[in-house]
């Protein structure tokens, strides 16, 4: 009971602390972290949600594993974008 | 003792996260968000779903990583503007209601998962033993083919945005804080699939991982040769995945009338088809999405 | 197959738009044969359509878009009225834009529009209820904005932005007009006395602002005081504009809307008993009074015709509103008659500005020695239009009067007697310096006028004169006006 | 096998062979995009024949499994789509081609295809991502630094969207155990439910640009190439709206609070919107602002219509995303010939004395008919049942807001048209239009198309009505 809700307020907090990130920084590399954490903390959540006294449900887990590798495509693009936009601008 | 482990553990992952949004430095950034992503999957082995564990210290803290090294040196500081303090107030305020929305709405009581029977039930005709391998490759396959799509959009974008290769450096400054923590990994996830087989923890997702990442190191310590990377059979076994993903899909409605409906009884030659496509597949296209197109347009 | 004849009648106009668009500038005489060819058959259809309609054809095409909304033609004589004088009209205008253009620039693009801006009129007269009216009447918006900013210039453009803001403002009243009575009575088909049932006495306050909103909606294109702001600007446009805007298209429809309304959508009587009719007959009063008054003062030529048209279409608008079967007659003859009368004027000024670009009244000195067709035209409607018997403005104000009478509005005699002083007042000036002044030094050398410049106003000026003395003729438009009436209030 | 599988996975399947052979993409492509149009026409005959079509996938009924649901609005989705598709192919046709931009476009096919027809929120929010990560590629065609600022711009925004959109998910599943889309009548019963869904929506007005949430999106249509462009303010942000508009149908009278919020904000944004198109002195940016002020508009259809279970309102909100779609992307398409025939999209530049106004232009009045909502245009008449049924309702300050955007848009649009038909008497009568290439026809027949889809309305309301699944 006691991890459920540690584990929970972490979900939470990474959430809440990946929105402040992303609220106030205009750096290009924070704003990719900041969306990584949150998705993580998303993903905190669903597993919290899912557990129950026989075990963890797989549903949402087959989630939060889609979630990671969306994100991986996600952050990768993320990346070579800002690359080039900091490549443009020195040239 | 256990739940002072989880709430120690909990703490840690709070704190390494803060550390990594607002350390200054790049490099300490990066770090912290990997031991991050590595004390998540770590408690989520606590909380029972190891399958998930596996991919997010594989792709999510490792994949991840990897990439966020490799860029944040290439991406510049944003010069870091001094914003006024009510916007900062503001900010927190939001997220601090955020946050407290979530812990009242998940500790609210809700109705039990509908899943779980539904999985039990079903488990013995998917063809996979392993329930998490189930859903995603026959209950809700159809979610995984979307993915794999992601995966296919985000490699043709990375080639058309076309980013600098990394520079490959036989074990230099770069390679070797991600090496010493990926390596091991590496090795120890592997081992593990293999050990635990199709019915256990692990699948395509996670195997495709760690070999991407075997080679993205070996790629970075100069060991497989530029040579591979350029060939473009590479891209071709990236995009194949999403193809022979969906003629499967098309291929079980022609057999069963179902859309991905596999014959019955042959469930598991087809996931284990599809899987061993993916892997491979998957592989292609993570290591791909590091090292970017051969040439620039 | 000769039910799809109100079909074939707005075809022959749409039909062109796209041909005549994409036509290269070069192409002039297949832009005028067809031009002409259309407008031709267009005649011709009408004709054959009035024949029907006086055999007790009816007519009825309709095409469903949404549940309880129908796009619906037909065939009344109302519709035959318009549709006989907006295709002859458009025939004689053809050939006059045509020849006005000769070497201008835009062709195609003007004429695709005036095609557009004639299919709309003919769409306005054909619709067969107030949700196809309004499509047909914001379309007529549309098509006309590219031929009123046809020279390009800012002052056209500055009239073109004044034109669309009171149009489209109109559109939006009338829009909401008619989707709140759409809403109140479901389908609002055009029928003789009205459809309103016992909405009167279960909302009549929503049927007030319904009625404000859709008189405000087709008031704008009326010229209603004050929403007649557009039209004086509007004057920009090219002579055969003018023209089509004042005779046939835009200040027409507006007219004809108010009839609708008046007659087919809420009816004589309940109009009446809702106490709508006095204002409606006062507004136009107004108007009538102040454009005649404002038309004293302008030295344009065109600008003074405009305020005239302001002035005249109200003719109309008091006779719909008058609630008096002679008075009816009267307003609807004036449709036909006003229209002659004005395109007649339009025309021959037109004339005077490309023969001897004479643009003002104070230039008109000696026109009769000058052009002596075109003034001899432009007298006929000047003395129509003040009513001198026995031209068709004589005919429509004769029942006008004693539809006043009839209706127990004695004012009205007055009101139509201050009005004809004042036609008098700002027309036979112009027509006194045309034919007794001698022309000044300065004016300047003739240019020949081609026979599609000279050919129209003559023809129309003849209409005028024949209206007015063959006015108890069964198609005379007073002859065909009786028999409307004779609908409208049994 | 069944139209709806054929559907979403003809398009992916189209985007690996392009990849694979490059040389052929083009062909490809329009071979892709033709049989899909076919297999929307034959979807939409069953629907119509027979009622909305269901599909279990795996044979795994939701809610453990997913279910592709085809019903009227799904169709009509589709049908929009399908229609679209044909002319940016046809446009992609005849410009030269950038490596990439086939098997992006045939991605978000896909996607939208699939979006459209899934039964599932999770499998939402994968489609969204496919949709998402391919208008980002699109948006990065053009190349230019400008456009890859905003597509990371517009990568990051469309990333928080659907993590917010992921987060509601997450406390959908946690407060009813489950995903698809039936749950959303269930959360709409518990204040903890509705934070979920708040959640969702709040994701829906990132990606679809509803003000105050659409910073990104001018910046990001305006810099792309003319294709992109069309195909972003076209279909992409429709996904978007079109989940709202399924969310509200789900949550049925519940869902109410959704709809003030997204009356409220599409206020906004068509007055926002409107302002700035008004200010903008370019021409791709004016278009830009419009679409925001359009998405209000939208927005605002689904917001005032009221619970969809109970009265047919909210299909005015389907026929203006139809009208939208079509005009829109006719808009942009004729934007971008008159930007490469000028060589600038500056409004105020637009009155050229050497070459006259041309197809082109001639199809962005059209278009800006549609848009402005005069009849017989779709938007018009989905205007006419929405302000019929609001006139029922007495909701007076609701018709003069749509009226007021009308007359906005008609402000805003007119800039651009009266500039094109400015010139005069010194434009030599010699002056040649541009060559007629396939954009131009697929600009114009759009915009036409969108011009007399008032006329045929009748179709799709026939589709709208047919009962949900």
């Amino acid at each position: 009971m006691i991890s459920e809700y540690a584990f929970l307020a972490t979900g939470a907090g990474l959430v809440g602390l990946a929105l402040l990130r992303l609220a106030t920084s205009a750096d290009l590399l924070m704003r990719v972290l900041g969306l990584n954490v949150l998705a993580v903390g998303i993903a905190m959540l669903l597993l919290v949600s899912g557990m129950g006294a026989s075990g963890t449900d797989a549903v949402p887990q087959a989630f939060v594993l889609t979630g990671i590798v969306v994100l991986v495509g996600v952050t990768a693009v993320l990346l070579a974008l800002a690359e080039r936009i900091a490549e443009d601008r020195d040239e | 003792m256990l739940p002072v482990f989880d709430v120690v553990l909990a703490a840690a992952i709070l704190v390494s996260a803060a550390l990594a949004l607002w350390v200054r430095d790049r490099i300490a950034a990066v770090s912290g968000f990997l031991v991050t992503g590595l004390l998540v999957s770590l408690s989520w082995l606590r909380l029972g779903a190891p399958d998930v564990a596996l991919a997010e210290a594989a792709i999510g803290a490792g994949l991840t990583g990897a990439l966020l090294l490799r860029s944040a040196h290439r991406i510049p500081c944003a010069p870091s503007k001094a914003l006024p303090p009510s916007l900062w107030c503001a900010a927190g305020a939001l997220a601090i209601a955020i946050s407290g929305a979530i812990v009242w709405t998940v500790t609210s009581f809700g109705a039990a998962p509908v899943y779980p029977s539904l999985v039990a039930d079903n488990l013995p005709e998917s063809g996979a033993q392993n329930p998490v391998t189930a859903v995603l490759l026959n209950f809700r396959a159809w979610d995984t083919l979307l993915e794999i799509a992601v995966l296919f959009v985000a490699l043709t974008v990375v080639i058309m945005v076309a980013p600098a290769r990394p520079r490959t450096a036989p074990l230099g400054p770069l390679v070797q804080p991600f090496a010493r923590v990926l390596l091991p990994l590496t090795v120890l996830i592997g081992g593990h699939l293999l050990w635990q087989g199709g019915h256990a923890p692990g699948g395509a997702f996670q195997a495709g991982a760690v070999l991407a990442g075997g080679a993205i190191a070996l790629g970075l310590s100069g060991v497989i040769g530029s040579k591979l990377t350029r060939q473009n059979g590479l891209a071709l076994l990236a995009i194949a995945g999403l193809a022979i993903f969906a003629l499967a899909a098309l291929a079980a409605e022609v057999l069963t009338g179902a859309l991905l409906g596999y014959p019955a009884g042959e469930a598991k030659t087809w996931i284990i088809a599809i899987e061993s496509a993916l892997t491979l597949s998957i592989a292609a296209t993570l290591f791909l999405l590091f090292f970017g197109p051969a040439e620039r347009h | 197959m000769s039910q799809y004849l109100p079909l074939a009648i707005l075809m022959t106009s749409l039909g062109i738009v796209p041909i005549i668009l994409v036509m290269p500038e070069s192409a002039r005489r297949l832009r005028t044969g067809v031009n002409l060819a259309a407008a031709t058959v267009k005649v011709a259809l009408v004709v054959w359509l009035s024949f029907e309609v006086t055999r007790g054809n009816s007519f009825d095409l309709r095409h469903s878009i949404a549940p309880g909304l129908e796009l619906h033609l037909q065939a009344d004589p109302l519709a035959v009225l318009f549709l006989a004088l907006s295709s002859i009209l458009w025939l004689l205008t053809t050939i006059y834009a045509v020849g006005y253009l000769e070497g201008g620039t835009d062709r195609s693009r003007f004429f695709g529009f005036f095609s557009l801006c004639v299919a709309s009129t003919v769409g306005i007269a054909m619709a067969g209820n107030l949700f196809t009216f309004l499509v047909f009447f914001e379309l007529l918006t549309l098509a006309t904005w590219p031929l009123v900013v046809h020279r390009g210039t800012s002052e056209a453009h500055r009239a073109g932005r004044i034109y669309l803001v009171y149009t489209l403002g109109g559109g939006l009243a009338l829009t909401l007009g008619t989707i709140w009575l759409y809403a109140l009575a479901g389908e609002v088909p055009f029928v003789p006395r009205g459809v309103l049932g016992d909405l009167p006495e279960t909302a009549p306050l929503a049927l007030t602002a319904i009625f404000v909103l859709l008189i405000a909606g087709v008031g704008v294109k009326a010229a209603l005081v004050p929403l007649h702001g557009w039209l004086p600007l509007s004057m920009v446009a090219p002579a055969p504009v003018s023209a089509l805007l004042h005779a046939v298209a835009v200040v027409k429809a507006g007219a004809f809307g108010i009839m609708r309304i008046v007659y087919d959508v809420f009816g004589v009587e309940t109009l009446q008993a809702m106490g709508l009719a006095m204002p409606l007959a006062a507004l136009a009063a107004v108007t009538i009074l102040w454009g005649s008054f404002r038309a004293l003062t302008q030295d344009d030529l065109k600008k003074r015709l405009a305020y005239s048209t302001v002035s005249q279409v109200s003719y109309i608008t008091l006779g719909v509103a008058l609630i008096s079967p002679v008075a009816a007659i009267g307003g609807l003859a004036h449709l036909v008659h006003q229209g002659i009368m004005k395109i007649t004027l339009f025309l021959a000024a037109g004339n005077f500005a490309e023969g001897q670009g004479v643009k003002t009244v104070r230039a008109m000195d000696g026109m009769g020695q000058r052009m002596p067709g075109a003034m001899l035209a432009f007298t006929i409607g000047a003395l129509g239009m003040i009513g001198v018997p026995p031209l068709a403005g004589f005919v429509s104000k004769w029942y006008l009067g004693a539809g006043g009478l009839d209706a127990g509005q004695p004012m009205v005699i007055a009101l139509l007697a201050g009005s004809s002083l004042l036609n008098a007042a700002y027309f036979l000036p112009i027509l006194y310096r045309g034919w007794f002044c001698a022309p000044t030094e300065g004016a300047k050398a003739s240019r020949r006028i081609g026979w599609m410049l000279a050919v129209p106003p003559a023809t129309t000026a003849a209409l005028v004169l024949v209206a007015g003395l063959m006015a108890s003729a069964p198609f005379s438009p007073l002859g065909w006006t009786r028999f409307i009436v004779s609908l409208e209030y049994l | 096998m069944s139209e709806l599988s054929l559907l979403v996975l003809l398009p992916f399947l189209a985007a690996t062979l392009t990849v694979a052979v490059p040389g052929r993409a083009a062909s490809l492509g329009l071979v892709a995009t033709a049989a899909n149009a076919l297999l929307v026409v034959s979807l939409c005959r069953e629907i119509i024949a027979r009622g909305a079509v269901e599909q279990v996938i795996g044979g795994w009924a939701a809610p453990l499994g997913i279910t592709f649901v085809g019903d009227g609005l799904a169709a009509v989705m589709l049908a929009m789509t399908a229609i679209v598709s044909l002319a940016i192919t046809a446009q992609a046709m005849s410009t030269p081609g950038r490596a990439g931009f086939w098997p992006l476009w045939m991605a978000t096919l896909g996607a939208l295809n699939g979006l459209f027809l899934s039964g599932d929120l999770f499998n939402l929010y994968v489609a969204f991502e496919i949709l998402g990560l391919a208008a980002v590629g699109l948006t990065a065609l053009a190349g230019t630094p400008m456009a890859l600022r905003a597509a990371f711009d517009y990568l990051t925004a469309g990333l928080a969207g659907s993590l917010l959109i992921l987060l509601g998910i997450a406390l959908s599943y946690s407060v009813t155990g489950r995903v698809d889309l039936e749950t959303v009548v269930v959360l709409t019963e518990s204040s903890n439910g509705r934070i979920a869904l708040a959640l969702i929506a709040a994701g829906l007005a990132v990606k679809a640009a509803l003000f105050p949430l659409h910073f990104w999106m001018p910046a990001a249509h305006s810099s792309a190439v003319p294709v992109a462009s069309a195909l972003l303010s076209a279909l992409v942000v429709k996904g978007a709206l079109y989940l709202a508009l399924r969310l509200s149908i789900e949550g049925g009278a519940g869902a109410e609070f959704l709809r003030s919020a997204l009356a409220v904000l599409g206020t906004g944004g068509m007055l926002w919107g409107a302002w700035n198109a008004l200010r903008a002195e370019r021409l791709k940016l004016l278009v830009a602002h419009s679409t925001v002020a359009q998405i209000g508009l939208i927005a605002l259809a689904i917001g005032v219509a009221g619970d969809p279970l109970q009265n047919g309102l909210w299909t005015a909100a389907a026929l203006l995303m139809l009208s939208h779609a079509l005009a829109k992307a006719a808009m942009f398409l004729a934007v971008g010939r008159i930007a490469e025939a000028l060589g600038h999209d500056r409004i105020s530049g637009l009155n050229r004395e050497e070459l006259r106004p041309g197809a082109a232009e001639f199809a962005f009045a059209i278009a800006a008919i549609s848009l402005v909502g005069l009849p017989p245009t779709a938007g018009f008449i989905g205007k006419w049942i929405l302000i019929e049924g609001l006139v029922d309702e007495g909701a007076v300050h609701w018709i003069a807001l749509l009226l007021l955007g009308t007359a906005l848009s008609a402000a805003y649009l007119s800039r651009v048209v009266s500039r094109c038909l400015r010139g005069g008497p010194h434009v030599s009568a010699t002056a040649q239009r541009l060559p007629w290439r396939s954009g131009d026809v697929a600009a114009l027949g759009l915009a036409t198309g969108a011009l007399l889809l008032g006329l045929a309305a009748a179709l799709p309301l026939t589709l709208l009505e047919v009962p949900f699944a």
